[in-house]
């Protein structure tokens, strides 16, 4: 075929000839003019070919001339599978095909045609099993069939965005009667979405050269621009889902990229207009074959003239107003087949420049073009979304969908056919149930909503459906032809492999789509599904409605993982003192959501310092509730397994927490501030979990309880301070409390000004098991009291230590940390702290099963130390007997002391083995193995405890 | 995006409550035998039907509540919004 | 493949090189892959559910044990669950020893499964790659990889540099929010084509007797002399089998139905410790390959894997809401696509093609149950989570031995429901939050 | 209160704060915060008068939020926000009332404009629509991820909302705010309520 641009400008085409567009299409220079899309400008340029199909690498040209063209996926820049009948052009565009090697023109891979035969649909199943050994090979040979564009691995994610919307009404598909819609539901009142897939707002009508279409679209653009409607072009409605939730990706977008709309629509009008199908028969694929609304697009809408001489098989008035363009571009009409007569068009043949029709009866038309018009798909995706699957109406040879729920209206080309003002006036009908449907949900929602304004009235009746129903034009059933052909472009499944998968046993939709992969490919079924259907059906012997059609699944267009992922959000939380944390060299570690300090240069150093002289720790993460009421008490005895009845004002505990099924689930220390006002930390992990925790149990199982839970993390800026010289540090800044170990004894809490800051709490507790004070600082003065303390503490060498310092001391101590050194079957009386399980109190969570387990030979977290000094066995070290795989056990943390200038270790082992003096063997990462003893502490250092008293 | 209904703030998106799952009656541990506390702990009726079940509304009033859902259409009984689900009917 | 080969003959019936160019020659029709049977009135078992489980273990019972008056119903069509919806990944370095062990004897089933059913898998031993964005997931992948050395597993933990050469395409700059510090690296791992497993379980069975009864509903469980109602319940012995095609009669029934395994078992009067979540899954339109091996991130809830038609096919955690639902979520995609361009930057122009979803059986331990009821004759494979595809060679082939033997393989005692009594839970919660 | 001299806000960035008013974000941060937790239908709330979703301008200044059932915001200057809690611990010994100063742990940020609504509408899924979200309307919701408390409090007619969050997102969510209101043109206005 030879096309190219028309002289004349055509009444409705959208190409600005005035502005002249330069691209390339694989490294040639190439023209076009402003409003061509990537295919038009190739198509008036003379191209045929635009790219070679997956498995036999036939040419394929122009098939739709739209969004769904699967012939048209080209290579933009690095942006792969773009549709170049859908992308605008723009200047400097780098085009190139896809898939072919390796030119366009001359595609070796293209013999795969020649052995076509072997090569049926499934063939890899049935063979390449032996030699095994080299089926990697023939995997990677099968892999260079992958079919589709080249990723730039160094494509930057650029900006994309996301918003939320509360439409009324929302009307996916702007064709005139989708615009109806969108102006009936706005008229009364309704905020309207229309949503176009389109680059412009007309459906059909735009490439209908008509006057009575073209006034009619002049006359709906009128009125659109005069009304409220919100319309969104070269935007697609990707999905629906629970309750109206819609996807919307806009394209348009002048700021980004891509946007994604999530939109709760009240009612959704569903007006997509009609796909048409494709026909099944011998060199139907062959470059100049064309669907009638190609040919009216490439016409209309960029003045291309398709080719030279038509044969045009119309089944239906489409294809006559085709055949009617095609003679007024001056397109010679070799023979119109009208399949109405029962005519077929039964193969072509020729060269890619020729295609020559033979119709049925055997005689051949010699043409540049053949233009088909055999019937329609309806995408009723977004109607059956929710699974329910379409229903076949034979007179109209076209799927109709099932029963949508009473908030999706579908209009259009999906709801049936009629003369244009049927379906305008179908389309304003159904405008005006969604936006009356919408006012029924909008009022229930205003009433349920908390916050929402006070509604009056009553909620109006759900209207019923009185429109008058669109009628079902009859349509010859047009799917094969007397010949096989293609039926899946994208995939290159003919009909022919349809029908012997269903010989095979492959003989539900379903199964014949796994198997072929029909279907499957970028169109995802909106051009070949029917026919897939319909081939299967033939094969059985069955009808279309018996064999039924796949669930259309989203998204209904395909759109670009950046849009999904918009700007991604990645909220982090820092402390008050995070400022001075990096103006001192910091290095920070995520835990969770936080940005932590984890050390400042030498985790040891730090370490060193606090056990001579004294350091301090921002431990703001720590998790803190506040608890006030009468029954906070009652509320610590559910939660720890100790007992807390007892704990007299100005005193902290430690407690540990276990879930209901025994296992160890957080632990901290709770401060009694006042007669009924407590203070609980949590692990900075478990601070949110324990919170949501703590609140069930309140609000589930104990609401009779008067206690008030506030999460007070934030609101404190927590400072630990450490080491010998913590107490003469502390006491240089502090008023109002007396320090000596006398007044303020371990384990005890006040409440002091620090640097001038009131309202502090101060705790006599530490990690570290140096004499410590945790300070929790109003927030907004936190990093005030941290310089303070550092100047303060100048003399004193006081210094910053992270998180690393602090892991190692804590495991000097032999203090164990809860998800590391217990794991998710970790059982309370695991840990060594069975004396803190109070199984005579009444109730406490998780009490049976700790009660069971009291009796149990359980494994036991104890402290380790290698017998070489100098071996750090890695965490997560197995611990085994003897020269066996046996696994006795783990090392659970590990560190070399500085303290003690050895290796230590916690770790999990087999109850036998838990006391002290026990030798181990612990089988290190390298795979050599080393002894190791149990200790008769956890603390390998400090076990009496002095330095924290002191 | 299921809606779910808060009785305190209204409809809500599911993202911002938390699933609390089978809503059942917790056993007086005094005297739970191991097979009832722990058909507590792990055993679930898992219906593919109407199911009494927990919320938390996390991001919104921190209030945990029970209601019904039909946990093979996502319908919520109480209360429903018009329109929605199978059949079309408010 | 024994019996196998002998049923299918030497000629053109066996899938080979040679049967398809002497077809592709003489145009021939392939016989079908499986006989529509008449539904029989009784059956020495009967298996309910006909996935990858359910169609392993009569192909088991029949090879392994020569039980071959066996029925597999499936309420839809062969491979309609989640055998057909799943991600196909295979691999066995789990955390605990008894599941590395259970699952190394799958992978080794996987290697041999193209020849022994004589249809290719496209088993492709690509490896596997656990990232690992903070210290306490490190630790968890040293863990695993030390446990899995003990069993001979091929399994280790690698660092940034060698991750980059593995996969080119992952992001191992630092990175403010999920830098890759390490990751378990496990070369035996990789994907399968999971239909071809269905229909190659099934073609094989058939070739020995078994039946496939597609659209055939189980309605009841007819049980005698137990505690419950209708004589349902532990002490209880089953009879038969209610479908929507009529009674059958049978002494032992198998419940291998995933998603629906509570709704199965509750017909028998068995309560299992399982919620059903649906596990969504997505794909993208192809490029040119350029991922060689199976990438997972815990912390990020997901798994890529690019399959040889250049797809990147997308999985993630259980969605958090109990439900028999699989409409799926626009939500899911959200996430899905930030996470994986935290990974993988580059791919921010490709295009989501396709999502759906498919119903997991979920535990509160991670593993499955697996074996022997109270109800005499009641047997159950179930529990499968996200794992139960690269589960289903050995399961099928060890829920056989139980039912052939009446006693509880080894493999699968840790498995047994009866744990849920003792509350002896198996240890992989640790590592199975994203359990692909 | 937030009696300490120096009060630092976790907005710690410095921005251009020339502002044409078209849209503006302030940070509101060192705003007196109190919390008050009582029975929803007890003395207290009939004194605090401002039900879950609503709230109310004190004469005396003060802007109490129905922030949740049974839980109330109360902001303003200092001594405003002393009128309206000073002894409601007391005003009814039946009813367990906690009021508790959260000055230190809330960030509180004000984003004011016509455009207001459409750039909450980027970060947050509520319906911020006149009848769903009307002036003096008050409500909690994930903000870009992070959990809030918001209120709608216009400024002599036109749109404002106070968003709260905790105190360590402060920071974050500013930043994230910003980018939301870029393409409206937003500007960092002067701090304070």
């Amino acid at each position: 075929m030879t096309m190219g641009r028309l002289g004349n400008a055509q009444p409705t085409e959208v190409i600005d000839r005035g502005a002249k567009l330069s691209f390339r299409w694989n490294g040639k220079r190439f023209g076009g003019f402003e409003g061509d899309t990537i295919a038009s400008a190739l198509a008036a340029a003379g191209e045929q070919v635009f790219s070679r199909s997956m498995k036999y690498h036939r040419p394929r040209g122009i098939l739709t001339a739209d969004y769904w063209d699967p012939n048209l996926l080209v290579q933009v820049g690095d942006d792969p599978n773009v549709r170049a009948g859908h992308r605008r052009l723009e200047a400097g565009m780098e085009v190139s095909a896809q898939n072919v090697w390796p030119s366009l023109r001359r595609d070796i891979k293209a013999a795969n045609g020649l052995v076509g035969r072997f090569l049926t649909a499934g063939f890899y199943y049935k063979t390449f099993m032996r030699p095994a050994r080299l089926w990697p090979a023939y995997e990677r040979v099968l892999a260079t069939f992958a079919p589709g564009g080249k990723i730039d691995l160094d494509t930057p994610h650029r900006y994309h965005d996301k918003r939320y919307m509360h439409p009324d009404v929302v009307v996916a598909g702007a064709g005139p009667a989708g615009i109806e819609a969108a102006l009936a539901a706005s008229a009364d009142g309704a905020r309207v979405l229309l949503v176009e897939h389109e680059h412009a707002v007309g459906g059909h009508l735009r490439y209908d050269s008509r006057d009575t279409a073209v006034a009619a679209l002049a006359e709906l653009r009128a009125a659109l621009d005069a009304s409220d409607v919100e319309v969104l072009t070269d935007s697609t409605v990707t999905g629906r889902y629970e309750d109206n939730w819609l996807g919307i990706v806009q394209r348009s977008h002048p700021v980004a990229v891509e946007r994604l709309i999530k939109a709760r629509a009240k009612t959704l009008v569903v007006a997509p207009g009609l796909i048409e199908r494709p026909y099944v028969f011998a060199g139907n694929d062959r470059p100049g074959v064309i669907t009638s609304t190609a040919a009216r697009r490439l016409i209309n809408l960029w003045g291309v003239k398709p080719g030279e001489r038509a044969v045009v098989f119309t089944a239906n008035a489409d294809g006559d107003a085709a055949a009617a363009d095609l003679d007024r571009a001056g397109v010679e009409i070799a023979a119109v087949i009208d399949g109405r007569q029962g005519h077929r068009v039964s193969s072509t043949q020729g060269s890619p420049r020729a295609v020559e029709a033979v119709v049925s009866g055997g005689n051949r038309i010699e043409a540049d073009l053949l233009v088909v018009a055999a019937g329609w798909t309806a995408p009723t995706s977004l109607l059956n979304m929710a699974g329910d699957r379409p229903v076949y109406d034979p007179p109209a040879a076209r799927f109709f969908a099932a029963d949508p729920p009473g908030n999706v209206l579908a209009t259009g080309g999906l709801a049936g056919d009629g003369t244009l003002d049927e379906l305008r006036a179908h389309g304003a009908a159904t405008g005006r149930l969604a936006a009356q449907r919408a006012a029924a949900v909008a009022h229930r929602l205003q009433a349920l909503t908390a916050r929402a304004q006070p509604v009056g009235g009553e909620e109006p009746p759900w209207a019923p459906d009185d429109r008058i129903p669109l009628g079902r034009d009859p349509h010859p059933e047009l799917y094969r032809s007397d010949t096989h052909g293609m039926v899946d472009f994208s995939e290159d499944v003919g009909s022919k492999d349809l029908m012997a998968a269903a010989g095979e046993g492959y003989d539900s939709v379903e199964l014949a789509k796994r198997y072929t992969t029909a279907t499957m490919g970028p169109s995802q079924g909106k051009l070949e599904t029917v026919n897939t259907v319909a081939a299967i059906a033939e094969a059985r012997g069955e009808t279309i409605a018996a064999v039924g059609t796949t669930v259309w699944r989203p998204p209904y267009a395909p759109l670009t993982l950046g849009a999904l992922a918009g700007r991604g959000f990645e909220p982090v939380r820092v402390s008050s003192i995070q400022p001075w944390h990096e103006a001192n060299g910091v290095h920070t570690i995520l835990a969770g959501q936080w940005i932590r300090p984890d050390h400042y240069g030498d985790p040891a150093a730090e370490v060193r310092n606090v056990r001579s002289n004294v350091g301090l720790i921002d431990v703001t993460p720590l998790g803190k509730l506040d608890l006030r009421g009468p029954d906070v008490a009652k509320l610590l005895n559910l939660l720890y397994t100790n007992k807390w009845s007892k704990l007299p004002v100005g005193k902290v505990r430690y407690g540990m927490m276990c879930a209901e099924d025994g296992v160890v689930l957080d632990d901290g220390v709770t401060g009694r501030l006042g007669d009924e006002h407590y203070l609980m930390t949590t692990t900075s992990s478990g601070a949110g979990g324990v919170w949501e925790w703590v609140e069930n149990w309140l609000q589930t199982e104990r609401p009779d309880w008067r206690v008030h839970v506030t999460p007070v993390t934030t609101a404190y800026t927590s400072i630990n301070v450490a080491g010998p010289k913590a107490r003469e540090l502390v006491s240089r800044v502090t008023d109002g409390v007396d320090l000596s170990p006398e007044a303020f004894a371990y384990m005890e809490v006040r409440t002091a000004t620090v640097a001038g800051v009131a309202g502090c709490f101060m705790w006599r507790i530490g990690f570290t098991g140096e004499l410590s004070f945790e300070i929790h600082v109003p927030a907004g003065c936190g990093l005030h009291v941290w310089e303070a303390l550092m100047d303060a503490g100048d003399d004193l060498g006081v210094g910053p230590f992270g998180l690393e310092g602090q892991r190692i001391m804590r495991l000097e101590k032999g203090h164990f940390i809860v998800g590391q050194d217990t794991d998710g079957l970790t059982l309370g009386p695991s840990t060594g702290l069975g004396p803190l399980i109070k199984l005579d109190k009444d109730d406490f969570a998780g009490k049976p099963e700790l009660a069971w387990a009291v009796g149990r030979p359980l494994p036991m977290i104890v402290a380790i130390q290698p017998d070489d000094p100098n071996i750090v066995p890695a965490e997560a070290s197995q611990i085994v007997a003897g020269d066996t795989n046996q696994i006795l056990g783990r090392i659970t943390s590990s560190r070399m002391s500085p303290t003690l200038g050895r290796s230590i270790c916690l770790g999990q082992v087999e109850p036998e083995l838990a006391a002290g003096g026990t030798k181990l063997t612990v089988l290190l990462t390298t795979g050599e193995r080393v002894g190791a003893t149990v200790m008769d502490h956890h603390a390998h250092f400090d076990p009496t405890g002095e330095r924290l008293r002191g | 995006m299921l809606l779910v209904p808060c009785p305190y703030c209204g409809p809500r998106n599911s993202v911002d409550l938390r699933y609390g799952g089978e809503s059942q009656p917790r056993p007086d541990p005094a005297t739970a035998t191991p097979e009832q506390w722990r058909g507590y702990l792990y055993r679930r009726d898992n219906p593919a039907d109407w199911l009494r079940e927990n919320w938390y509304c996390r991001s919104g009033c921190r209030r945990w509540f029970t209601v019904e859902r039909n946990t093979a259409t996502n319908e919520f009984r109480h209360p429903p919004m018009p329109g929605d689900k199978r059949g079309g009917k408010a | 493949m024994g019996s196998l080969g002998r049923r299918l003959g030497r000629g053109p019936a066996k899938y080979s090189a040679a049967a398809l160019v002497w077809r592709g020659l003489r145009g021939g029709q392939w016989p079908r892959i499986w006989r529509d049977a008449e539904l029989k009135r009784s059956y020495d078992a009967v298996i309910v559910g006909g996935g990858v489980h359910g169609l392993a273990t009569a192909y088991y019972l029949a090879r392994n044990h020569g039980i071959k008056d066996v029925a597999v119903l499936d309420k839809a069509y062969l491979g309609s669950g989640a055998s057909g919806r799943n991600t196909a990944i295979v691999r066995a370095n789990y955390l605990t020893p008894e599941g590395v062990a259970f699952y190394d004897r799958s992978l080794q089933l996987y290697n041999t499964m193209a020849t022994d059913l004589n249809i290719n898998v496209m088993f492709s031993e690509r490896g596997h790659l656990t990232l690992a964005h903070n210290d306490s997931s490190l630790r968890t992948m040293h863990w695993r990889a030390e446990v899995n050395k003990l069993q001979g597993v091929d399994s280790s933990v690698i660092g940034p540099d060698e991750i980059k050469k593995v996969a080119p395409s992952l992001d191992t700059s630092s990175h403010p929010r999920y830098p890759i510090l390490g990751a378990l690296y496990h070369p035996p791992g990789g994907i399968v084509r999971h239909d071809a497993v269905v229909w190659g379980y099934a073609r094989a069975a058939d070739c020995m007797g078994v039946e496939m009864h597609q659209k055939t509903e189980v309605l009841d469980i007819l049980c005698e002399g137990g505690d419950g109602t209708d004589g349902k319940g532990p002490g209880g012995r089953v009879v038969g089998v209610r479908t929507s095609r009529g009674d059958i009669s049978t002494p032992v029934v198998v419940n291998c139905t995933a998603g629906w395994a509570s709704l199965i078992s509750a017909m028998a009067g068995v309560r299992l410790p399982i919620t059903t979540h649906p596990l969504q899954a997505a794909v993208t339109e192809p490029v040119k390959v350029f991922l060689p091996t199976v990438v997972v991130s815990g912390s990020l809830h997901v798994y890529i894997s690019q399959t040889d038609r250049g797809e990147l096919v997308f999985g993630a955690a259980v969605d958090p809401v109990a439900t028999y639902s699989i409409r799926g979520s626009l939500e899911f995609t959200e996430e899905l696509a930030g996470h994986v361009l935290e990974l993988m930057p580059g791919v921010s122009r490709m295009r989501l093609l396709r999502q759906w979803s498919g119903l997991c059986d979920m535990t509160p331990d991670y593993s499955p149950v697996m074996g022997f009821t109270g109800v005499d004759g009641f047997l159950v494979d179930v529990g499968w989570g996200t794992y139960g595809f690269k589960a289903a060679p050995v399961s099928g082939e060890q829920m056989a031995e139980a039912v052939a033997t009446g006693r509880t393989p080894e493999l699968i005692a840790p498995f047994a429901l009866s744990r849920f009594d003792t509350g002896e839970l198996v240890g992989e919660k640790g590592a199975a939050a994203v359990g692909h | 209160m937030a009696e300490s001299p120096a009060f630092e806000s976790p907005v710690v960035r410095s921005y251009d704060t020339a502002s044409d008013g078209a849209l503006t974000l302030a940070d509101a941060s060192a705003t007196v915060k109190w919390l008050v937790r009582a029975s929803a239908d007890g003395a207290v709330a009939g004194r605090l008068g401002a039900p879950f979703g609503s709230s109310r301008a004190a004469a005396g200044g003060a802007l109490v939020l129905g922030s949740r059932p049974g839980e109330w915001i109360v902001l303003g200057e200092a001594g405003a926000v002393a009128e309206e809690v000073d002894g409601i611990d007391g005003l009814d010994p039946s009813d367990l009332v906690t009021a508790l100063d959260w000055t230190h742990g809330r960030a509180l940020f004000r984003v004011t404009g016509p455009e207001a609504s459409a750039m909450l509408e980027k970060v947050c899924s509520l319906d911020w629509s006149d009848p769903m979200t009307p002036d003096g309307a008050v409500a909690s919701a994930s903000v870009a991820k992070v959990t809030c408390d918001l209120a709608r409090n216009d400024l002599d007619g036109v749109p404002s909302y106070l968003i709260f969050c905790d105190r360590s997102f402060g920071q974050y969510l500013f930043d994230a705010l910003i980018d939301a209101g870029n393409e409206f043109g937003l500007c960092v206005g002067p701090g304070g309520l």
